[in-house]
């Protein structure tokens, strides 16, 4: 029989007041198996603490029940309590006479009935409580950071300073996102690439981390401070380890119309080629496709060029291995291309630009060294039209959500654009004008105030070419819905950012869960913006959602702090509440029969399956282990299993039962 | 109703500048849902003047159907006789046009033209091509008659005809 | 080739031309088209504009008779009759409408009926005859309009792209034509207001075909008897709203093809048009 | 129905850790009132909840029941409140067909702020079981229960 000791406490007069703690003591004090019940003022007290270690001594006791404030305050206390008596510490529970109990019910008859049973039922659980020991995990000090925009690179650098090893893949041949491609940034006009290339630089030369750029992720298996992630080298058929970055090859290539990526289609490239002068590392890759041996077995001027010897035509993609305790996914974003909206042009009129395109034309490092010209006769435009929410705020033909950087790049552009061309005429459409942040309100009337800036609010309808002008058809709404037509020389639309192409796919990978437009879901919306619902996994940077820069580089170095904390032990130590699944002596091994509704229904992937084998090796059956590292403890498997093999410590179907049941029985 | 008012219908409507309120600002007037906003929706030209050619259903991000709006809202000015008078000759060639499908089954050019004049009294409108239309073999003196006419009787009387069936 | 054949009004009427230029055009194609017996009129905007059961019912008789007649495909020359019937098919899917357009009807009708317009019989069925009997190629620089019917409602439609269509594009550029890449492909002509608001009419299609022209346009493509009408018998009207006349032509695409492959201008009703036609 | 007044349901709540639990605990701390009738049993999440329990709670002579948890969206472990609403919904066509009154089980949501609308859930719950009189076909729940084994669907 058990022997349960039960601690009624008064809180001061919070519970007394209505509930006849003494004769609750009195009553549970007779129940069966309670071998101890006395009631005390003040039980998280010292005094209340010494009272229940020395009756856990004095009484030889098997369990603990306090009856006093919710467990969601002071459960650790007397758990605390208990262990230091030698007692497991998940044999004791708490019922909460207070929160549930004393301060909801006036002082009555039954409200101290009430207070009883809350007492009975734990009572009846602790019996059937198990010592639970609590759950360690090694964590391996290592962490992976996928996608070298911004968001990677600030948190690289990060966990890299607080002494910790980084592994850096970027798919591009060069770090730097999209940022390395913006002109000048809002809300400062600070010149992109003069405050992201010394960070850029700060990455290659970092002891801590390690760079693999024109890679990804190929797989990632295990969990939280246990990942093993395989990584895929593309080939770059330069060797890196001689190429001394010269660029001899990429001025010799004679392939050499290649639209260039980092120009947004506006500039061109060759075959061997660096996506851009600051490019980290500096040195070129082969793009397969387009070079003329890969195409059609010759060329090989490259290689007549290299004075190193640095070309290598056989190698092939190689995959790597690496273990990490920890991920952070910063895989940013994409903008919609021009061919998104029919009625803007269809990707068919050369001077219908996305903003990313405009940001280009205005760098003083693009295709026109900062000279806004018009892509398809370089001349410079005289008048411009901007389109907001071109894509975004959309749901027939777009996305229903609003980008939210694009409101700030757009005024941004018609600001630089008014401060390059002195006698130009901008124009915007828009909906609304969302510019919340610091010093954002204040940039957008200055584009208005200052730049002259002329802001229609209405959606345009049409755009179409006419005698070399791209006459847009808009309306100002503000007018009872006037039609506005101008005659532009450009048109820039502020196109939705969207996720990366392929992200749902790595998503998948990585087991975490991403939204119906692909963005990586965080765990909590609000409480937990970093964090994905797998543990060990975070997030940076607009692979989450569009975000700018400021708020990336804030996500980024919040995510590092939470793998630098994660780092900061050598063992993770979790709660026990996890699920298992039963086992038995050999033949029958388990109840479980394999169905695997436990693995469909956990949110998590902790179910595993586990093979059961003779001893001759052959295979007996297989049945669901559950993967302590994953397991949040939800449960959810549980209420699955029809075989009922699979409970939850600490809340298993007979403590429950056994709670329930000593409410009703009598 | 899901409209944000962005102004795209209205900037792609042909015929937005000669309606009283563009469909943009209609759709705002509807949104308010009060019974004077709704009276001077009925009582305007633009219900009457759309032509339903789409063009700003085909653009609204929010895929609200306004030239379905506009059918509704001209069957409801009919019945509440709140008609602009911009309303007049389009009801009226609408009348005769049915008139004439409903009486052969088919369209009879002459005879609607005859009827719609008979309806807005402007004798003189369309005269300068009439003759051209005829010497080059574009209109038939007689009707064209469909067999069956009786079904067109009884389509007719089952539908428009009958005070039960209104437009939804 | 066989395949049910909706002429509408307008193509017995004011648009006999289209009718005979599709008759023509279809004969040396083989194509042979079966009309629908004792068909009767769509409706056009009028029903629509008027009564909505009106509308349904019209459209649905047409079908229902061309099903009783065993046919599984029929074309639709006609831009808005081509609509009405599709918009009907599709309205009719709901079991609601169709019983009470079947009691109204007093015919069975089944919905199934293939409903195609000219340039999809001609892309299905003409693409390839066209392309060995052209023996007078088509060298003109013309505007393909496609006016709103032809491509409108979309998603019930579901023909070529809403805002810049290319079929007829297409179809000229087999015949040895250019096309313009222009504006008002698909901008409403003011449709049926050709006769109660020709003042409304007189400035769309003036900005239509002041668009063609500005681009120098040779002659005007339709596939639809109301734009035609509206863009060639109303030029009178369009003229008086413009600083300069236009005076380019308005012709079908069936006229179009028929040139090409030597079809007579007499046959294919060229004369018929108010602005002569001189290609 | 005034003559189950001096009748006292008996009523249990089945919540989870995170919101309904947390709610219950701020009506406390709000020092907000309700009636004594119900006895909170905790749990990690609504998804853990296994209906068997909601049976053999009836079976053995529970008048009432409640379910609570996070709202959608908001649930701790992302998608455990969404099985467990699935899992409601196919429960309730087993519990109409074995004739149990599906009005006794009260499924709600309650989050960690919602100390008053916990308040008013038990008040609410208790005013509907008491209306609707003891549960007196127990018998049935628990012959099927003997019978048929448990086959709730998933
Ligand atoms: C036109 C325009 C103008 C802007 N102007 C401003 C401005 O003025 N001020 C401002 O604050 N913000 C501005 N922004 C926003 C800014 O660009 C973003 O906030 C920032 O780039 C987000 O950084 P990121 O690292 O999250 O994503 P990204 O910059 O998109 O970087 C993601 C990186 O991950 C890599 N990657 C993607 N997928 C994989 C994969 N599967 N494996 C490995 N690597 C992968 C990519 O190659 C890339 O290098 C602008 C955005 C646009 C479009
Ligand atoms: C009306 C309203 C509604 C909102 N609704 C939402 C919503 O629905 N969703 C949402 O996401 N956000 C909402 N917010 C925003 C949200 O409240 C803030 O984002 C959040 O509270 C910011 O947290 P904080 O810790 O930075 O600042 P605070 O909440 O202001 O906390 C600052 C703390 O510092 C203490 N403190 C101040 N000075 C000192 C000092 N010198 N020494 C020591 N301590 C000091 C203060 O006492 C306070 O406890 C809302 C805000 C308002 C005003
Ligand atoms: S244990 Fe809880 S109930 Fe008891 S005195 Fe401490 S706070 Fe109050
Ligand atoms: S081999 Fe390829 S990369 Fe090298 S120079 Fe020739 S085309 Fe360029
Ligand atoms: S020439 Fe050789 S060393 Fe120079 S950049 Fe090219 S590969 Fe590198
Ligand atoms: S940020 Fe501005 S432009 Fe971009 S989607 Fe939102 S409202 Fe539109
Ligand atoms: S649901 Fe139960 S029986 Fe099925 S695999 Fe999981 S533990 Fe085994
Ligand atoms: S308790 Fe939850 S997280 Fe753990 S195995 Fe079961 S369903 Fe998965
Ligand atoms: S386009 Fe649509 S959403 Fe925009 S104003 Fe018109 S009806 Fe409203
Ligand atoms: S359908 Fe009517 S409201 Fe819409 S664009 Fe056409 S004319 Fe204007």
């Amino acid at each position: 029989m058990s022997k349960i000791g039960v601690f009624i406490c008064h809180c001061g007069e919070n519970i007394s007041a209505t509930v006849d703690v003494e004769r609750v003591a009195r009553e549970i004090g007779g129940m069966e198996g309670v071998a101890h019940a006395i009631d005390y003022k003040y039980m998280c007290s010292d005094p209340g603490q010494t009272f229940i270690k020395e009756a856990v001594k004095k009484y030889g006791l098997d369990g603990v029940v306090v009856g006093a404030c919710s467990p969601r305050m002071h459960e650790p206390t007397f758990r605390r309590a208990c262990a230091e008596a030698g007692l497991n510490p998940y044999l004791c529970e708490m019922a909460n006479l207070r929160e549930h109990c004393s301060w909801v019910h006036e002082k009555s008859e039954e409200t101290t009935e009430k207070a009883i049973d809350l007492v009975k039922m734990m009572v009846e659980k602790v019996k059937k409580n198990k010592p639970l020991d609590s759950i360690k995990v090694p964590v391996t000090k290592r962490a992976l950071v996928i996608g070298g925009g911004i968001a990677g690179i600030q948190a690289s650098l990060d966990i890299a300073n607080t002494g910790h090893k980084v592994i850096l893949v970027e798919r591009d041949p060069s770090i730097g996102g999209h940022m390395s491609q913006l002109s000048e940034t809002f809300p400062t006009l600070d010149c992109s690439q003069c405050i992201l290339t010394p960070r850029m630089v700060e990455v290659a030369q970092h002891p801590n981390i390690k760079l693999y750029t024109y890679a990804e992720l190929e797989s990632l298996e295990g969990f939280i401070g246990n990942f093993k992630a395989k990584i895929r080298l593309k080939a770059k058929s330069v060797n890196y380890s001689t190429c001394t970055g010269c660029g001899a090859c990429i001025q010799k290539c004679p392939v050499k119309k290649i639209p260039s990526e980092f120009n947004a289609g506006l500039g061109t490239r060759t075959a061997i080629y660096v996506p851009f002068p600051q490019a980290v590392p500096n040195k070129p890759v082969i793009d397969r496709v387009n070079c003329n041996y890969y195409k059609r077995g010759a060329c090989k001027i490259c290689e007549k060029t290299c004075q190193v010897g640095s070309i290598e035509w056989d190698k092939e993609d190689e995959i790597i291995t690496e273990e990490v305790g920890a991920v952070v996914l910063a895989t940013g974003f994409d903008v919609k291309g021009t061919d998104f909206f029919p009625e803007y042009g269809y990707g068919q009129y050369k001077d219908v630009l996305t903003g990313l395109q405009f940001e280009r034309l205005a760098s003083a490092s693009g295709p026109t060294f900062g000279e806004i010209r018009r892509p398809s006769d370089g001349a410079i435009p005289k008048k411009i039209v901007f389109i907001a929410c071109a894509g975004s705020r959309d749901p027939a033909k777009g996305i229903p959500y609003c980008s939210k950087i694009c409101c700030m790049y757009t005024a941004k552009h018609a600001m630089l654009y008014q401060h390059k061309v002195h006698d130009g005429e901008s124009t915007v459409f828009y909906m609304d004008i969302r510019a919340g942040g610091k010093n954002y309100e204040e940039f957008v009337r200055r584009a208005i105030e200052e730049d002259t800036v002329n802001y229609v609010r209405g959606r345009v309808a049409r755009v179409y070419e006419k005698n070399g002008k791209l006459i847009v058809k808009g309306v100002d709404t503000l007018l009872g819905g006037e039609q506005v037509e101008i005659e532009a020389d450009m048109v820039v639309l502020a196109t939705a950012g969207v996720a990366n192409c392929g992200s749902e796919q790595l998503a998948q990978k990585l087991h975490v869960s991403y939204d119906p437009y692909h963005f990586f879901a965080e765990a909590h919306p609000k409480l937990k913006p970093v964090e994905t619902n797998t543990a060990g996994i975070f997030l940076a940077g607009a692979c989450q959602a569009p975000k700018d820069i400021p708020e990336t580089v804030g996500m980024a170095s919040g995510a590092a702090v939470k793998v630098a904390a994660l780092f900061s032990n050598d063992e993770l130590v979790r709660e026990p509440v996890v699920a298992v699944v039963n086992r038995l002596a050999p033949p029958l091994y388990s109840t479980c029969v394999g169905c695997f509704m436990c693995e469909t229904a956990c949110p998590y992937n902790a179910i595993e399956h586990e093979e059961i084998k003779g001893r001759d090796g052959s295979l007996i059956r297989t049945i669901a282990r559950v993967n302590q590292g994953l397991c949040q403890g939800c449960g959810t498997c549980v209420a699955f299993c029809r075989s009922k093999s699979i409970d939850i410590q600490g809340y298993t179907n007979e403590q429950v039962y056994a709670e329930v049941m000593s409410l009703l029985n009598d | 109703m899901r409209c944000y008012q962005c102004g795209k219908c209205t900037a792609g409507c042909v015929l937005a500048s000669d309606m009283n309120y563009p469909p943009s600002y209609l759709m705002r007037l509807l949104q308010t849902g009060t019974r004077q906003n709704m009276d001077k929706v009925l009582a305007s030209n633009s219900i009457w003047l759309c032509l339903n050619c789409e063009n700003c259903l085909g653009r609204c991000p929010m895929e609200i159907d306004i030239p379905k709006m506009m059918d509704y809202l001209r069957t409801q000015a009919i019945k509440e006789n709140k008609l602009h008078p911009d309303s007049k000759p389009i009801i009226a060639f609408h009348r005769s046009f049915l008139d004439s499908v409903r009486n052969t089954g088919r369209l009879y050019e002459i005879g609607l033209v005859l009827s719609y004049k008979f309806r807005t009294f402007n004798f003189l409108q369309d005269l300068a091509i009439a003759p051209s239309m005829y010497l080059k073999g574009k209109l038939h003196l007689l009707p064209e008659k469909i067999k069956d006419r009786r079904s067109m009787k009884r389509i007719f009387a089952q539908t428009i005809e009958n005070a039960k069936t209104v437009n939804k | 080739m066989k395949i049910g054949f909706y002429p509408g009004c307008s193509l017995t009427g004011s648009s006999r031309e289209y009718n005979e230029s599709v008759v023509a055009l279809a004969k040396a194609l083989d194509i042979e088209l079966v009309e629908i017996k004792d068909w009767n009129c769509c409706g056009a905007t009028a029903a629509h504009v008027m009564n909505e059961e009106l509308s349904l019912s019209l459209p649905a008789r047409i079908m229902a008779m061309a099903e009783e007649q065993g046919l599984t495909e029929v074309v639709v020359p006609c831009a808005a009759c081509y609509n009405r019937l599709k918009v009907t098919q599709h309205e009719l899917e709901d079991e609601n409408k169709r019983t009470r357009v079947i009691e109204i009807l007093k015919l069975p009708y089944r919905g199934d009926l293939k409903i195609i317009n000219v340039l999809q019989m001609l892309e299905a069925y003409g693409a390839e005859n066209i392309k060995t009997r052209v023996t007078r190629p088509f060298a003109h620089k013309v505007a393909c309009y496609y006016g709103c019917l032809l491509v409108r409602p979309h998603s019930i439609l579901k023909f070529d792209r809403v805002e810049d269509p290319q079929s007829m594009d297409t179809l000229i550029k087999g015949i040895g034509g250019t096309t313009l890449d222009w504006a008002f492909k698909t901008e409403c002509c003011g449709a049926g207001f050709s006769v109660s608001r020709t003042d409304l009419v007189a400035k769309l299609s003036g900005n239509i075909l002041k668009d063609a022209a500005d681009r120098s346009a040779e002659a005007v493509i339709v596939a639809c008897p109301l734009c035609q009408s509206n863009l060639d018998m109303r030029r009178g009207a369009i003229n008086k709203t413009l600083k300069n006349p236009i005076d380019i032509p308005v012709i079908y695409i069936t006229q179009a093809i028929g040139l090409a492959l030597g079809i007579g201008a007499k046959e294919l009703g060229l004369k018929r048009h108010f602005v002569t036609v001189e290609l | 129905m005034s003559s189950n007044t001096d009748f006292e349901p008996k009523i249990i709540a089945f919540v989870c850790n995170w919101c309904t639990y947390a709610g219950a605990d701020l009506t406390g701390t709000s020092r907000l009132k309700y009636a004594t009738n119900v006895k909170i049993v905790r749990f990690p999440c609504t998804g853990r909840i296994d209906f068997l329990l909601l049976l053999k709670s009836f079976a053995q002579g529970a008048d009432g029941v409640i379910v609570s948890g996070c709202h959608p969206n908001d649930c701790h472990y992302t998608s455990g409140n969404f099985h467990a609403r699935r899992r409601w919904i196919a429960f309730r066509s087993i519990l109409d067909l074995m004739g149990v009154d599906i009005r006794r089980i009260q499924y709600s949501w309650v989050s960690a702020a919602e100390g008053s609308k916990w308040a008013d859930l038990v008040n609410n719950t208790v005013a509907d079981i008491r209306a609707l009189g003891p549960y007196a076909e127990y018998q049935k729940v628990a012959d099927y229960l003997e019978k048929e084994g448990y086959n709730e669907e998933a």
